[in-house]
């Protein structure tokens, strides 16, 4: 049960059902398991969630990096998962990706220029040498990277300017959607300030559609527009930003916002300390994945999922006690101790 | 009040490739019995470095403690012969390490691993050692009857419990986490920070918590001791440091974060980047990326000045207390 | 862990038909009649084809190959075949192969066993040592020796230690003879020393690796004795390769003392093969070649079943071995290849 | 990348400045490695004998018997006849058992030497390399197969296999080229798939899916090029086994026969007079030895020098 598009504003990106589940020795691993959504144009979605919960799968099976084991991802009509190579071909450049580790996702024997201008070779969109270099140049300037910097290697720079070389690979196509995995997480305060603010300025200026992926709650909050909370595979609960940190319904979310510390003094509020850890999405068993660790689980709980159901204009929750949550009826413990 | 530690000066370098490291240039901390005294820095910053140095356990020759003195209990550590620093560590200072998942010896079971410190420190039997070490585990939430697993049979939150019940065997006085809960995820880190929280009483007085995560030491702290490029820039209680910030990097580091309570459309990064710790610029380290930097800064490297209740190394308020 | 072993023994079996079966090729395409040796320079035509029949070389190269494996009825040339542990008699000196082998092979594992003892004790110690006095004089001499050990070609070192040790000196005797203790020094020590070198920086390397590792350093904060750092933490986890690298020396010995055996004239399974492969006895050289690959596999699946016992991670990691680390193959490699 | 001629000049300027930067960096890194960048003197010099061999000592003097010199000791100098001229000929190194010069002996042996070891490396990179990157890259079925042939090939010790294959094809260059290099080639398909699966996991490769790159563009343009330094490095060493190898087939008398000077076999004629003449033993011996030293040596230095990860 989705939020379907409505009409003449169709959504840039429509994920129905996307699985996708890994073969391990010791059964199915379920990454992705029934996960949809949709992103406006221009907007940025948030996809938080802990190590496992698979949304790094998500991102990669969506750009059909991994491909996946069923579902469908609609870019702005077309269907994705069916799309032929040459298709597929053509709407890579329209769908590109930001990789967390800006160590590992730059080629060590490249030089920067010739990272950024990779893209632009294979797809033929430059005229001559000199084209080259100049829409490398240009690229290199949008995301503040120094001009003498064009030869230099990956590994003779840290790591905020690696990221930012990342951005201009990924901008080389004019893409119209990006999914940014992780992108600041491998950074410093600092120097991740300066590339979310580089993300934000992206946006305003080429209209930019992000699928925001990563563990931290308060840059998730920062910039996104709406933010989806993934556990094990599956969506829990999808809210905009703002209304998200202001009320959650599924304990998961509670428990994970509560879980933040906070930099200020006396901010310490109640938490609520969940029991246990994430369990293996290997073989899942049916019900509420979330159940082994719910404070509010019932035995139903452990017996069929629960369906992600809006609950008021654009924000779902995937609860089956979500109604007694919503009318104040119960509510989850809060801190021990 | 009772001081615990106190670093006098200290200087760390390591040599690697011909060039010189400057790991931490003469670095000015005290820690009060019984507080909690968060480090924090950026990556590069000498965090761990200190904490190391505080064990002596800076390896030679690629490092070396060049200047300082360590004063634990009025005891100087850097002049400790080898048997008087080997009943140090793990007896009276403990150490946490960020990665649980190499922090424990792959080939030894975890209650093997808890029990030699007890046995090593408190010179018991190897029975009595075992059950202590159960006991331990039991302490930090894991059941005794683990004692028997090897660490990959752990996940990282347990890992890192067993990794702190061996700290905390032997009751020190004086525990360093170095980024104890930086590989945990967030609701696990929050698990481990309740339990350290609730352990700090009764096995440690005083703790140094090194993060860079700046909602922890607003959480767990008592003190703040900001650093850059091996340097304490700015030490005092959480609560001045948090309140009125002022040391220009201090307070660059707070507008870096997104915020969750308020909105910013942009975030007010700290620009340019940490200096080379091998080619440290004269003067101030930060006054390359500092908004405020003014003339003297490039040339002379500020003195401490107190603050109202906190320590601050910047020229910008050198001259109210002459 | 038994699966784990029978399913390690099963492995073995396409192995060992693929050796079986290189082998058995190289030796079809050699030059040279198997008859017309048997026979000897006077052999009428008629004569030879008779021979040719008797020793089943008339028959299509695979059915020859069946044959190996399953057996060949005939009254002179019959056998039950490698299977049934026959491996048919010798063209030369009709002897039955299998019984050469039991009678050599001893003198062989003799040689590589005392070559691997030595190796062994003296690469493990100095390893560990050179790599917890890292760049001291024993650090640097140990490691120029080991570099030479492993550049010296072993005929060269034999004809060298002979000429200093029995021609000069005259102590030691020239030839090896398994039942005189004091022949064998010259070639143990031979054979030896290029093992010797590849343990000692095995050693020194996987010691130095691990002494850097977080859980050395966490023994270390515990307030653990540096000797006790050394040997608990540290030599612990390094003899997992270093057990590797024995394992796989011990079978590289086995066929690796063919240029020792001939040197020293030592009886010994080597110095069979090449005799064989001079006088073109086929059936002598694929059973001596087949044995020889069955011990060099046998052992190594030997130290794997170790690993077992030693590291409490194998076990779990034995279902899902699929990344691969490169270090540990770059490791495995350059013991596994002996540069003889 | 095709690309027309534009302000090409200041471009390949600027491109030659970057590889001799790259090359300056390299250098720096391995001149720091001080037996290694020695070793790199001893094999120019030993190369450089080995082409002027010719030149140096005519290879049908060598090859002359002349029986009145045999076991002349180092440094003597006597009469020969050759060419039906007869005339003082100084022994640097003495004589063999035949009254050949050792030195000119060992430096034409040298000549052979070295081709072997190039000839064998570049055979057994060729197919080794080309077998283990399918299995890397591809994995599966192609991964298992080739897996499988160099199990069974690295289970008959590597000597008795080479011996084998002289044995099966027949005493000649040729052939021991192909028995080196056959009993080399399973360690550069290890080697070459475990690189290829190191690299192949990274994130800069599924970067590189990512912005539409094919298969034959990853593999070329991402994946080789990085596993270029551990190969490099393999085969120096390679070098060095490789005229070790050769050495104990020729000591063996398989492949290289007298009167063809060689290392090995001078070393196996040597071996019957250890007593009267131990410098028959002595040179060529260590001259192999010299050679592979310094070519295990080049190895290491370039292990260390070429991973500009390290440096990080």
């Amino acid at each position: 049960m989705t939020a379907t598009s409505n009409g003449n504003d169709r959504p840039l990106l429509e994920v129905r059902d996307l699985r996708k589940y890994f073969h391990t020795p010791q059964g199915a691993l379920h990454a992705v398991d029934g996960v949809s959504f949709h992103i406006r144009r221009g907007k940025t979605l948030g996809m938080v969630g802990e190590s496992g919960c698979g949304k790094s799968t998500a991102g990669r099976a969506i750009l059909r990096l991994h491909e996946p084991t069923s579902g469908t991802v609609f870019f702005d009509g077309v269907d994705v998962t069916a799309a032929s190579r040459t298709r597929m071909h053509g709407l890579r450049s329209e769908m590109q990706m930001i990789f967390q580790d800006p160590y590992a996702s730059l080629n060590p024997r490249k030089t920067v220029a010739g990272i950024i201008g990779e893209p632009l070779l294979i797809y033929g969109r430059v005229k001559d040498t000199d084209d080259y270099e100049a829409q490398v140049r240009e690229l290199m300037k949008t995301v503040g990277l120094a001009d003498r910097l064009y030869d230099a290697y990956p590994h003779e720079l840290d790591g905020g300017r690696r990221q930012r070389i990342g951005v201009a690979r990924a901008l080389a196509l004019n893409p119209r959607f990006i999914v940014c995995d992780e992108p600041v997480s491998a950074l410093d305060v600092s120097i991740q300030a300066q590339i979310l603010n580089l993300l934000g300025d992206l946006q305003d200026r080429f209209g930019l559609t992000y699928l925001f992926i990563t563990h931290d709650l308060s840059v998730v909050k920062h910039i996104s527009d709406d933010i989806c909370v993934m556990y094990l595979g599956q969506l829990v609960e999808k809210a905009p930003a703002k209304t998200l940190f202001q009320e959650q319904v599924h304990p998961y979310t509670k428990a994970l916002l509560s879980a933040i510390p906070i930099p200020r003094v006396g901010a310490r509020k109640k938490r609520i300390v969940l029991q246990g850890e994430i369990s293996s999405p290997v073989n899942p068993r049916p019900g509420c994945r979330f159940a082994p660790r719910c404070p509010l689980a019932r035995d139903f709980c452990r017996i069929t999922d629960p369906p992600l159901t809006e609950y008021a204009p654009g924000r779902l929750a995937a609860c089956h006690r979500m109604d007694e949550i919503l009318q104040g009826k119960i509510h989850i413990q809060e801190a021990r101790g | 009040m009772d001081t615990i530690l106190e670093i006098r000066d200290l200087s760390v370098h390591y040599y690697a490739d011909r060039e010189t490291v400057q790991a931490v240039n003469g670095l000015n901390l005290s820690l009060t019995r019984g507080a909690t005294l968060g480090l924090v820095g950026e990556t590069g910053a000498g965090k761990t470095t200190t904490a190391l140095s505080i064990l002596k356990m800076i390896q030679e020759p690629q490092g070396r403690i060049v200047s300082g003195r360590i004063l634990f209990e009025g005891r100087d550590v850097l002049t400790m012969d080898r048997a008087e620093i080997v009943e140090l560590r793990g007896k009276e200072v403990s150490m946490i390490f960020q990665d649980p998942m190499t922090s424990l010896n792959p080939l030894l079971t975890v209650g093997e691993q808890i029990a030699e410190t007890v046995r090593k420190h408190d010179r018991v039997s190897k029975a009595e050692a075992a059950s202590r070490a159960r006991a331990m585990l039991e302490t930090v939430g894991i059941p005794g009857g683990r004692a028997e697993d090897y660490p990959h049979q752990f996940s990282g939150g347990m890992k890192q419990r067993v990794v702190i019940a061996i700290a905390l065997a032997c009751s020190p006085k004086l525990l360093l986490a170095d980024e104890p809960t930086t590989a945990l995820d967030v609701t696990i880190q929050a698990q481990v920070l309740e339990m350290m929280r609730s352990l700090k009483e009764k096995f440690v007085t005083s703790t140094i918590l090194i993060t860079h995560d700046l909602g922890i030491v607003a959480e767990m702290c008592d003190q703040v001791a900001t650093m850059y490029a091996g340097e304490v820039v700015e030490y005092g209680t959480v609560k001045d440091v948090f309140d009125t910030p002022k040391h220009p990097y201090t307070l660059g580091l707070f507008e870096s974060l997104p915020s969750l309570d308020e909105d910013r459309d942009r975030l007010r990064p700290i620009t340019g980047l940490m200096p080379d710790p091998t080619r440290l610029p004269p003067g101030c380290p930060f006054h390359p990326r500092c908004p405020r930097a003014m003339e003297i800064c490039s040339r002379l490297s500020p003195e401490p000045v107190r603050l109202n209740g906190h320590l601050v190394k910047c020229h910008l308020y050198g001259k109210k207390e002459g | 862990m038994p699966r784990y072993i029978l399913k390690r023994l099963l492995m073995l079996v396409p192995v060992l038909l693929g050796v079986t079966f290189i082998v058995f090729s190289l030796l079809h395409i050699t030059p040279g009649d198997p008859a017309l040796i048997a026979l000897g320079p006077n052999a009428t035509p008629a004569a030879y084809e008779q021979m040719k029949k008797d020793m089943g070389l008339d028959a299509p190269f695979l059915v020859q190959y069946k044959r190996f494996l399953l057996g060949y009825k005939h009254e002179v040339f019959g056998y039950k075949g490698l299977l049934f542990g026959d491996l048919g008699r010798s063209y030369v000196t009709n002897r039955n192969v299998f019984e050469m082998i039991m009678g050599s092979f001893p003198n062989t594992l003799l040689l590589a066993t005392g070559a691997l003892l030595f190796a062994a004790l003296l690469g493990v110690p100095v390893g560990i040592l050179s790599a917890i006095r890292q760049y001291s004089v024993l650090d640097m001499v140990s490691t120029v020796m080991a570099l030479a050990g492993v550049a010296m070609p072993v005929f060269w070192l034999a004809m060298v230690l002979i000429y200093v040790f029995a021609e000069t000196l005259g102590f030691l005797p020239s030839l090896a003879d398994p039942r005189n203790p004091v022949s064998m020094i010259l070639p143990i020590t031979t054979l030896g020393l290029y093992s010797t070198a590849l343990i000692l920086r095995m050693t020194r390397s996987a010691m130095l690796e691990i002494m850097r590792t977080d859980y050395v350093r966490t023994a270390r904060a515990k307030g653990m004795d540096e000797h006790l750092v050394v040997r608990k933490h540290a030599l612990r986890n390094a003899m997992i390769p270093i057990v590797t690298v024995i394992g796989l020396e011990f079978g590289a010995l086995l066929g690796g003392a063919v240029l020792t055996e001939q040197i020293f004239a030592y009886p010994g399974i080597g110095t069979i093969m090449f005799k064989a492969i001079g006088e073109k006895d086929t059936p002598q050289i694929l059973g001596s070649v087949c044995f020889v690959a069955l011990v060099f596999t046998v052992v190594n699946l030997i130290v794997d079943i170790l690993y077992g016992f030693i590291d409490p991670r194998v076990k779990a990691s034995i279902q899902s071995s699929k990344s691969v680390n490169f270090k540990v193959v770059w490791n495995e490699f350059i013991s596994r290849v002996r540069r003889k | 990348m095709s690309s027309s001629p534009g302000s090409g000049e200041s471009r390949f300027r600027r491109s030659l400045k970057r590889y001799r930067r790259n090359l300056a960096q390299f250098g720096r890194r391995f001149a720091r490695n001080k037996l290694a960048l020695a070793s790199v003197g001893v094999i120019v010099a030993l190369s450089a004998i080995a082409l002027m061999a010719d030149i140096l000592y005519d290879y049908e003097f060598i090859t002359t018997v002349q029986l009145s010199n045999s076991f002349k000791s180092p440094g003597t100098t006597a009469a020969v006849t050759f060419r039906g001229e007869t005339f003082d000929h100084r022994y640097l190194l003495g004589a063999d058992n035949y009254g050949r010069d050792i030195l000119g002996r060992m430096i034409h042996g040298g000549r052979i030497s070295l081709i072997i070891g190039f000839v064998t490396v570049a055979m057994s990179l060729l197919v080794g390399g080309v077998m283990g990157a399918l299995a890397g890259y591809k994995g599966g079925f192609i991964d298992t197969i080739v897996m499988r042939i160099t199990d069974i090939m690295l289970s008959i010790p590597t000597i008795l296999l080479s011996i084998a294959i002289v044995a099966a094809l027949g005493n000649s260059f040729f052939n021991l080229l192909v028995a080196i290099a056959t009993s080399m080639m399973p360690r550069y398909a290890r080697i070459v798939r475990a690189s290829v699966i190191s690299v192949k996991d990274q994130e800069f490769i599924e970067a590189a899916r990512c912005i539409g790159a094919g298969d034959f563009r990853i593999v070329t343009r991402h994946v080789l090029i990085n596993i270029l330094a551990p190969v490099i490095v393999q085969s120096t060493l390679n070098v060095g086994s490789a005229i070790l190898w050769a050495a104990s087939l020729s000591f063996l008398g398989l492949g290289i026969l007298p009167p063809t000077p060689e290392w090995g076999n001078m070393l196996s004629e040597a071996r019957e007079f250890i007593k009267y003449a131990p410098h028959t033993l002595l040179f060529p011996g260590l001259a192999i030895m010299i050679t592979v030293l310094a070519y295990n040596l080049i190895g290491d230095g370039l292990r260390d020098s070429l991973d500009p990860k390290l440096k990080r």
